[in-house]
């Protein structure tokens, strides 16, 4: 896959810089100048903004594809803008430059042209839903930053610059979501919306960096090229390590030896499944799936065109468009396929079980989105990329058309039904077909896709995720199946042959909740008798209504909402032309071939082709049981089945009702313990920290303040004893005797002079030949004395001292006389330090001698 | 017993006596004259040990001056001299510490005694007969002693004029108040109120 | 045996006991005019021990001369003391020695 | 292309930054217009002179030796000149210290046009205490530039915001900030390890004084608190220099405090590791790290305004710097072998534990302080990773925190003088009433928080990128890093949900009913932050390419010191003197005053750098 770009335009693809200014520009003049320039200036700016963009895109899409026939095919139009920052790979070698741009090639050019478009018919849309609006020219902004964000997501050449229209998505998410942030409660489920997200960030950024640790590039051409330094086993626990003992240790004594042992046992994974399962947390965190699909439900706070553009089209599909393109390090770790698989299929069961009890028109298609990114996963997790992408832009379509016209439903209700939450309700609803003709008609066209009536776009997504669920499967990446380590060869996971079947068959089961619900919704809405309020005549005659809550009958949209949702639902119905696998006429496949590329271990099952046509079955199946049973529920016996279902097990009704109580379980395991433990820190800061660093050492000072304090009593006499006290004690120590002797030594004759420091009243007396015995027992005054030596021989001289008081002092002196004549003028000095004399000059060593005190006792010259 | 012992006993016993007196006595006045006996039992010791220039001395400045001041002093305060009735002070606590000083100085003196009792057995040599005069004491004092003599007039001049400017009665001194004393907080700019009364203290600032 | 006053053990230790008596009654007393006068006592104690050194080594006067200081200095530190003491007195109109507790706040 | 049309053509987007500037405004206020625009040209100016690209083209600049001693001592002598000024006219000195602050920045702004490559730059060697081998060594590098204008560009918007709400003893505020200024830049450029503490020492009084008179009601003890804190440290670092000095004298036999030579002195382990761990302690008290940042939140609460300005965005900035050029300077064996733990202690006890506690705290400055303390733990990490990436990585954050949490404490201080309390619960929906400053304080909560294309994300991103490929964490390095990142979540926790408690949601307490909303003085100030965050956020080579050389230099060299470090025997109690080897970083080195000047080694002969004046 080369990157040159067509060789009419020179190395960087201008176009795509207007594709992504064009919405930053629209955002900045309506945020800044919007409230001075007026309202139509705004809708001008923000349309205009979105449509050039969109034309750009039509442009640039239409370029590859003329292109890629080519005797050159071109398949990637890129812009380079300026060096962002530059990482280092491991232990700092080789440099890795990441430049702030962008790419088109055929993935994210059908990706852009979904958000641009579908984006473009939401803001002629919302021109008139948000008329009445005050912040209106905010709205707009938003939106146009949510555009640029979006856009800087599926055309960024690399994570990184990913990585800010992710974050950036996010960001806009939380700002419409609580547009109305004048309910704590909007303001609430916005922040909730972007710490969740948040969430998911943490996997990309753990995702990146592992990447830049084992493959140590970042663009996608770099992470292509090197995504085979992935398959690399990584000791994620170590058998020997403290943490694997303690953990061991309950089994070990509990006598469960399987389980110690494994604990005990090195735990390895390999490089592409760790990067693959922190993608899908990050994919999992925007696109809501089973551990963060919280927030979806709560960002229905918002405005109703931004739950389709964000929370239907674009945004939530981002988290399969990083997938997609992040393939060729997915398909290294089939572990990660079969989580990301798993994880779908199990989510759109699940949402699908909440959707049936939602009241809210918009709580059902929020989880009917969140069941449907579901399926898209699936599809993906099996290795059916294009499948899966496939799914993505026809269900953008019917979504979106689906909450637009709800939106129109809810904007018709509005006139007598003010609170939101009345307006949403079912409950309040009926029988408007009759009075919205046109929404009636394009929901129901949506409804038919979604529910996957045949040769509808839904239909054929739909099918073609349920057939390559069941015959594609993941192989390992090493032929051999095994990865050596350091203690020993480990097999690498492959998914076993059972999941394809589990897969199908909760495909199917979703396939059947989904007509379920769905057509209990259209129903709800259209058919019946209508509960909002009671129609006044319209006859002519009665100008005033008769019943009090009566009002005028709900009237149709503007043609600025119909008009999108026409479009929306034609291309419901017509989309599936683009992918039709079923009839082998599979265009959007070969345009997408060059993004994807062949993985050599993705394998269909061996007897696919004839499977085909089989496997058509679960989907039409599902279909015609779903609405047959919903409707005979609903239109036929009124809804009673239902209500008797409820009055049976009213318990059961209230858990799904309440989302099987997710929210709250969160609210106590994690947020709980998260704050627990914010609390412990608090008080450990405060009390611990604080108290030992501070408190505790200005009580100690305190204390020994206090203390001393009790000695200065403020009477002259106890400072006068303490005079006393301080002189006696002074001069208890000058009177202790001190028995203190200079030596003068001659080591040539040998003769040396001890004579003893004088003292007041002191007596003396010496014991000079070394036996012990003192010569003169009484303490006579000689205070010096002159003792001969031989050569090499060694003598110990005492001096006894007694002052007047009668203490006795004595000390020893050693004598020494060296063997023979040494170089040097070793003994000129005679100062009371003989052994300085002994040392060889040398610098070290001098610094060394200085420092300790003048020793008495001679060691002949070795030095320290 | 010659007289000369009995001369020493009597002027051993007026002195041991006045230090007493001084000691004891509950009215200072008293106590002044008790002062005086000793310093005069002083100045018989000096004659007894031939400096009768000291004694002179002694008997005018000691007697005539310094224990005169006292008692013009003691009059200058007047009944407030007296002393007060303390006795929250525990008698045993000092007697018992006046006792031990006691003892440490005796035995020291006894000890010193001893020594010199063996050196020089402490008898006194024959003097030549000016030995104690005005005539001798001048000479040295003119003589080696030149220089603290000039600076004791210094010395006496500056205490002079101190003891005037300690007792000038003129103008009032304020007391020191505890709470102008310095501190920190003056160092800081004036005492310390809160300066935002709205601002609750909060009670969980450390230190 | 010899009379009493020939040996100057006699006056070391009336010094001595001079000297005690002197410590003992400033350190008991909380009069601060006693105080004072115990001082005197004190330092009297030691003019005669000099005197008595000197009358043991005549060859110089020094003894005496010093005595002499010792009593110059004395008159000067009577003269200050008591003039410290009428300003106490008229601070606190006490003399007693416990009332002197300003600085120990 | 005529000339006249190229220098129109260039001028044109001056122009148009300088009408978008004025655009924005949407009050009358003329003054507000021109300030907007002339800062609009200025940063486009800023972006496009430093224009990597640029750069290298245009001939090396003559670097004037003089400029590092102009720059750190106009404000000083300013001071002094301050203290003959008249008290009264408060206006005059307001005018006065503004005018001496801004020409200072202005006066370091010609520090860019020295190409940042290896080796110190504007070097001044003079002899100040011969005797004691001590000289008055100040240089730039790499490391030291960033922080440099961070200091002058901080000042004066503390200065402004100072002026704004502080009306009693002008005199003395003005005099403490250009002490405060000095005491900063010199610690930054000081090279010899004496006049290095001087100024360490001279900035802690100004900041005392700063706390202790304008500060809240117990300022007097956070002010102790804070003293005693950095004293305590301080003190053992200064034992720590001597103890080296020492040593030199001992093993080369001349007495020298120059940071060139006591770098090269290899002490034995026992030393090595007792005199980092002084020097460290200081550093860690001052960054602050885990158990010594108890003072922070104290200081910032009590402080004014300005003095937390300052705080946040430099004398935290002075732990970190001393710690990568001290610390891992001087003693790269123990920094090297304490690395993976101090990651640990600062991921968990840093980034975690100071998000947490943030997140409890009512008091807004006390939330912002604790934020501090999780930014300050990203650039401790970077630098204990020691790979290009996070050492470059956390310089910038030093940077980004300067500016990001400067101007947090800037919109606290708006509401603070509005309503004179910092409780959370007081106010509620202000994002009715007070419009623009709710945009603003979001846009610097994302700055803070870490959202790509604002500054905060591309320090933390490298910091993070840098610690998984970090060679010196050895094993631990992917789950550190993993750990660290788990803080940006608490990060956005903890802000977002003050942001929501404070703006959205209903009015709530009627007393914020009424709040004027910016006024000019503030939106001035504000701006030049608001357009920083998104420079820094878009272009950060801009920054990172004038410190890449040094950082490269330091991380060689702390390699090499901690080979040195382990090809030290145990048992040796005797410190070894490394080799010299000459190149651009050993320009300056203090030669042996008292030695014969044998053959001039290799470093003084290569080549006569016109600018070092060189000699002892």
């Amino acid at each position: 896959m080369d990157i040159t770009s067509p060789p009419l335009l020179p190395g960087n693809y201008a176009p795509i810089l207007v594709i992504i200014i064009m919405p930053l520009l629209g955002a900045i003049v309506n945020g800044i100048f919007g409230k001075r320039l007026g309202r139509s200036a705004v809708t001008l700016m923000a349309l205009a903004a979105i449509g050039v963009s969109f034309i750009a895109c039509v442009f640039t899409v239409w370029l590859l594809i003329a292109s890629s026939h080519g005797p050159a095919p071109v398949t990637r139009l890129k812009w380079d803008g300026w060096e962002w920052l530059r990482l280092s790979g491991i232990n700092d070698i080789g440099d890795i430059p990441i430049t702030f741009g962008f790419f088109v090639d055929a993935l994210n050019g059908v990706m852009s042209l979904i958000v641009t478009g579908v984006g473009f018919l939401i803001h002629l849309y919302s021109t008139k839903y948000m008329q009445d609006d005050p912040s209106y020219h905010r709205f707009f902004s938003y939106m146009n930053l949510f555009i640029f964000s979006m856009l800087v997501l599926i055309l960024g050449n690399g994570l990184p610059v990913l990585f800010v229209g992710w974050e950036g998505v996010g960001l806009c998410s939380y700002l419409l979501i609580g547009f109305w942030f004048k309910e704590s409660a909007n303001a609430a489920a916005g922040t909730k919306a972007f710490i969740v997200n948040r969430i998911g960030d943490f996997g990309l950024l753990v995702a990146m960096g592992l990447l830049v640790r084992y493959v140590g590039a970042l663009d996608f051409t770099g992470i292509q090229t090197g995504a085979a330094q992935l398959v690399t086993p990584v000791e994620i626990w170590s058998g020997t390590s403290a943490l694997a003992y303690v953990a061991a240790r309950p089994f070990e004594i509990l006598g469960i030896t399987g389980a110690a042992h494994w604990l005990l046992s090195p735990g390895y994974a390999t490089a592409a499944t760790l990067v693959g399962l922190a993608l899908f947390l990050g994919c999992a965190g925007k696109s809501a799936q089973i551990p963060l699909y919280v927030w979806l439900p709560d960002a229905m706070a918002g405005p109703t065109p931004v739950s389709a553009l964000i929370h239907a089209a674009t945004m939530v599909t981002a988290g399969i468009y990083l997938v997609c393109r992040m393939a060729p390090v997915f398909v290294l770790s089939p572990f990660a396929m079969f989580i990301v698989a798993i994880v779908g299929a199990v989510t759109a069961v699940f949402a699908a079980t909440i959707a049936f009890a939602q009241r809210d028109i918009k709580k059902v298609l929020a989880y009917s989105t969140v069941s449907q990114l579901g399926y898209m996963f699936l599809g993906v997790g099996v290795g059916a990329f294009t499948a899966g992408f496939f799914h993505v832009v026809t269900h953008a379509f019917f979504k979106a058309c689906l909450f637009l016209g709800a939106g129109s439903v809810i904007h018709a209700m509005h006139a007598r039904i003010h609170d939101t939450n009345a307006a949403q309700d079912m409950s309040n609803m009926g029988g408007l077909r009759r009075y919205l003709p046109i929404t009636f008609i394009t929901f129901a066209a949506s409804w038919a896709a979604i529910v996957g009536v045949p040769f509808t776009s839904g239909f054929f997504s739909k099918d073609e995720i349920l057939f390559q669920s069941f015959t594609l499967s993941v192989a390992s990446p090493v032929a051999s199946g095994t990865l050596e380590t350091a203690t020993g060869p480990i097999s690498i996971f492959v998914s076993p042959p059972w999941v394809s079947s589990v897969l199908l068959s909760l495909g199917t089961l979703g396939a059947v909740m989904t007509a379920f619900y769905m057509t209990r919704l259209i129903v709800g809405i259209f058919f019946g008798r209508f509960r909002g309020w009671a129609i006044a005549a319209k006859s002519a005659h009665s100008s005033e209504p008769e019943v009090h809550s009566s009002g005028p009958a709900p009237h149709e949209s503007p043609w600025a909402m119909t008009l999108p949702l026409v479009i929306l639902g034609t291309l419901a119905l017509g989309a599936g032309v683009f992918n039709a696998a079923v009839f082998h006429y599979t265009p959007l496949e070969h345009f997408l071939a060059s993004s994807f590329g062949k993985f050599e271990n993705i394998k269909p099952r061996p007897n696919s082709e004839q499977l085909e046509h089989v496997l058509l079955l679960p989907g039409i199946f599902a279909f015609v049981l779903g609405t047959a049973w919903a409707s005979w529920v609903y239109l036929v016996a009124k809804g009673q089945p239902a209500r008797r279902f409820v009055e049976r097990n009213p318990a059961l009704y209230q858990l799904v009702y309440e989302k099987w109580r997710i929210d709250e379980l969160y609210r106590e395991t994690i947020v709980g313990t998260l704050e627990l433990i914010a609390d412990i820190c608090v008080w450990f800061d405060k009390w611990i920290v604080d108290g030992i660093l501070s408190r505790v050492t200005s009580f100690v000072i305190a204390l020994l303040g206090s203390s001393v304090r009790l000695f200065q009593t403020g009477r002259v006499q106890t400072y006068a004893a303490f005079i006393v006290l301080g002189l006696g004690g002074i001069s208890w120590f000058m009177m202790t005797p001190h028995a203190e002797a200079a030596i003068a030594t001659d080591h040539e004759t040998g003769k040396y002079k001890l004579s003893a420091e004088p003292g007041i009243g002191y007596g003396y007396r010496w014991d000079s030949n070394g036996d012990g015995q003192f010569e003169t027992p009484s303490f006579g005054d000689q205070l010096s004395i002159d003792v001969e030596l031989a050569r090499t021989e060694r003598r110990t001289v005492t001096l006894q001292v007694r002052d007047i008081f009668g203490r006795e002092a004595t000390r020893k002196f050693k004598l020494e006389r060296p063997a023979e004549e040494q170089l040097g003028p070793r003994n000129t000095r005679t100062n009371n330090n003989p052994d300085a004399a002994a040392q060889p000059k040398d610098p070290s060593a001098r610094g060394q001698n200085e420092l300790n005190a003048p020793s008495h006792a001679i060691q002949p010259g070795q030095p320290q | 017993m010659t007289i000369g012992s009995v001369y020493f006993f009597l002027c051993a016993i007026a002195c041991i006596a006045g230090a007493l007196v001084t000691v004891v006595a509950r009215n200072p006045i008293r106590g002044a004259l008790g002062l005086l006996l000793t310093i005069v039992g002083i100045a018989g010791m000096y004659l007894k040990l031939h400096a009768q220039f000291l004694a002179a001395v002694q008997v005018i400045v000691y007697a005539g001056a310094v224990v005169i001041l006292f008692v013009f002093v003691l009059m200058l305060l007047g009944a407030d001299a007296m002393e007060r009735p303390t006795g929250n002070r525990s008698p045993v606590a000092r007697i018992a510490g006046g006792i031990g000083i006691a003892a440490i100085v005796l035995f020291t003196a006894y000890r010193a005694i001893q020594v010199y009792s063996r050196a020089t057995n402490g008898h006194f040599p024959s003097l030549s007969e000016d030995f104690g005069s005005v005539k001798s004491v001048g000479k040295q004092l003119y003589s080696e002693a030149l220089a603290p003599f000039e600076l004791s007039t210094a010395l006496l001049i500056v205490s002079v004029i101190g003891a005037i400017a300690v007792a000038r009665t003129g103008h009032k001194r304020t007391a020191l108040s505890p709470n102008n004393l310095t501190s920190a907080h003056r160092f800081f700019g004036g005492p310390v109120e809160p300066r935002d009364a709205a601002q609750p203290i909060t009670k969980d600032s450390t230190l | 045996m010899t009379p009493l006053s020939y040996h100057v053990q006699e006056y070391v230790l009336l010094a001595a006991l001079l000297f005690s008596i002197g410590g003992l009654g400033f350190l008991i007393r909380r009069n601060v005019l006693i105080q004072l006068m115990c001082v005197e006592i004190m330092l009297n104690a030691t003019n005669l021990l000099l005197v008595a050194f000197n009358r043991l080594y005549p060859s110089s006067m020094t003894g005496q001369v010093f005595a002499f200081f010792v009593i110059a200095v004395a008159a000067a530190e009577a003269a200050v003391g008591l003039a410290i003491i009428l300003g106490f007195y008229r601070l606190r109109n006490s003399v007693h020695s416990d009332d002197a507790d300003i600085l120990r706040h | 292309m005529t000339s006249l049309g190229k220098a129109l053509i260039d001028f044109v987007p001056y122009i148009m930054a300088f009408t978008v500037g004025a655009l924005i405004p949407s009050r009358k206020s003329r003054f507000e217009r021109f300030t907007l625009g002339v800062i609009g040209v200025l940063l486009l100016a800023f972006v496009r002179g430093l224009w990597p690209g640029v750069q290298q083209s245009s001939a090396p600049a003559q670097e004037w030796p003089h400029l590092l001693n102009v720059v750190v001592f106009l404000p000083m002598v300013a001071a002094v000149v301050l203290l003959l000024l008249p008290r009264q006219s408060a206006g005059f000195l307001k005018a006065f210290t503004l005018g001496v602050l801004l020409v200072d920045f202005a006066v370091s702004l010609l520090l860019l046009r020295a190409p940042m490559d290896v080796g110190w730059h504007f070097q001044y060697i003079a002899p100040w205490l011969p005797r004691f081998g001590i000289r008055y060594h100040v240089a730039v590098d790499g490391i030291s530039f960033w922080m440099v204008l961070l200091t002058t560009f901080t000042t004066p918007i503390a200065a402004i915001v100072a002026f704004g709400s502080i009306k009693e003893r002008i005199k003395d505020l003005c005099f403490a900030l250009l002490l405060l200024h000095t005491g900063m830049l010199g610690a930054f450029v000081a090279l010899d390890l004496f006049l290095f503490y001087v100024f360490w020492e001279l900035m802690l009084i100004p900041m005392i004084i700063l706390i202790g008179v304008w500060g809240g009601v117990e300022r007097i003890k956070a002010a102790y608190k804070f003293f005693l804190f950095t004293m305590a440290g301080s003190v053992l670092m200064l034992a720590a220099i001597l103890y080296l000095v020492i040593t030199h004298k001992q093993i080369a036999g001349y007495y020298t405090f120059d940071y060139l030579a006591l770098r090269h002195v290899n002490l034995s382990h026992t030393a090595a590791w007792l005199c980092f761990g002084a020097f460290a302690l200081a550093f860690a008290v001052k960054v602050p790290m885990f158990p010594l940042h108890t003072w922070l939140p104290d200081a910032h609460v009590q402080a004014p305004t300005s003095g937390s300005i300052i705080l946040a965005a430099v004398l935290l900035k002075l732990g970190s710097y001393g710690y990568l050029r001290y610390c891992m300077g001087m003693f790269g064996g123990p920094a090297w072998a304490v690395g993976a733990n101090l990651a640990g202690l600062v991921i968990v006890a840093g980034i975690l534990y100071g998000a947490l506690v943030a997140w409890r705290q009512d008091d807004i400055k006390k939330l912002v302080a604790y934020s501090s303390v999780a930014h300050m733990g990203f650039v401790m990490l970077g630098f204990a990773a020691a790979t290009q990436a996070s050492v470059q990585g956390a310089l910038l954050q030093m940077v980004n925190h300067g500016i990001s949490t400067g101007a947090l404490f800037l919109l606290v201080g708006v509401i603070y003088d509005r309503r004179h309390t910092r409780s959370v619960q007081e106010f509620g929906g202000l994002a009715s009433v007070m419009p623009i400053y709710a945009a603003i304080f979001v846009v610097v909560t994302l700055s803070s928080i870490g959202v790509p294309g604002t500054n905060g994300f591309v320090g933390e991103f490298m910091v993070l990128l840098g610690t998984f490929a970090s060679q010196s964490l050895g094993s631990f390095a992917t789950i550190q890093a993993t750990l660290a990142t788990v803080g940006v979540i608490l990060a956005a926790l903890y802000m977002l949900s003050m942001v929501q408690r404070m703006f959205f949601g209903p009015l709530s307490n009627n007393a914020n009913r009424s709040l004027p909303d910016l006024t000019v003085r503030e939106t001035v100030v504000l701006a030049p932050a608001i357009i920083l965050i998104f420079v820094i956020g878009l272009f950060p080579s801009i920054f990172l390419d004038r410190s890449s050389q040094s950082v490269t230099a330091v991380i060689e060299q702390y390699k090499d010191a901690r080979r040195a470090y382990q090809d030290m025997p145990d048992d040796s109690n005797r410190a070894v003197l490394l080799p010299r080897r000459g190149g651009p970083l050993e320009q300056g080195y203090p030669e042996d005053p008292s030695a014969i000047p044998e053959l001039p080694t290799v470093a003084s002969a290569v080549e006569a750098k016109p600018n070092s004046a060189g000699g002892q």
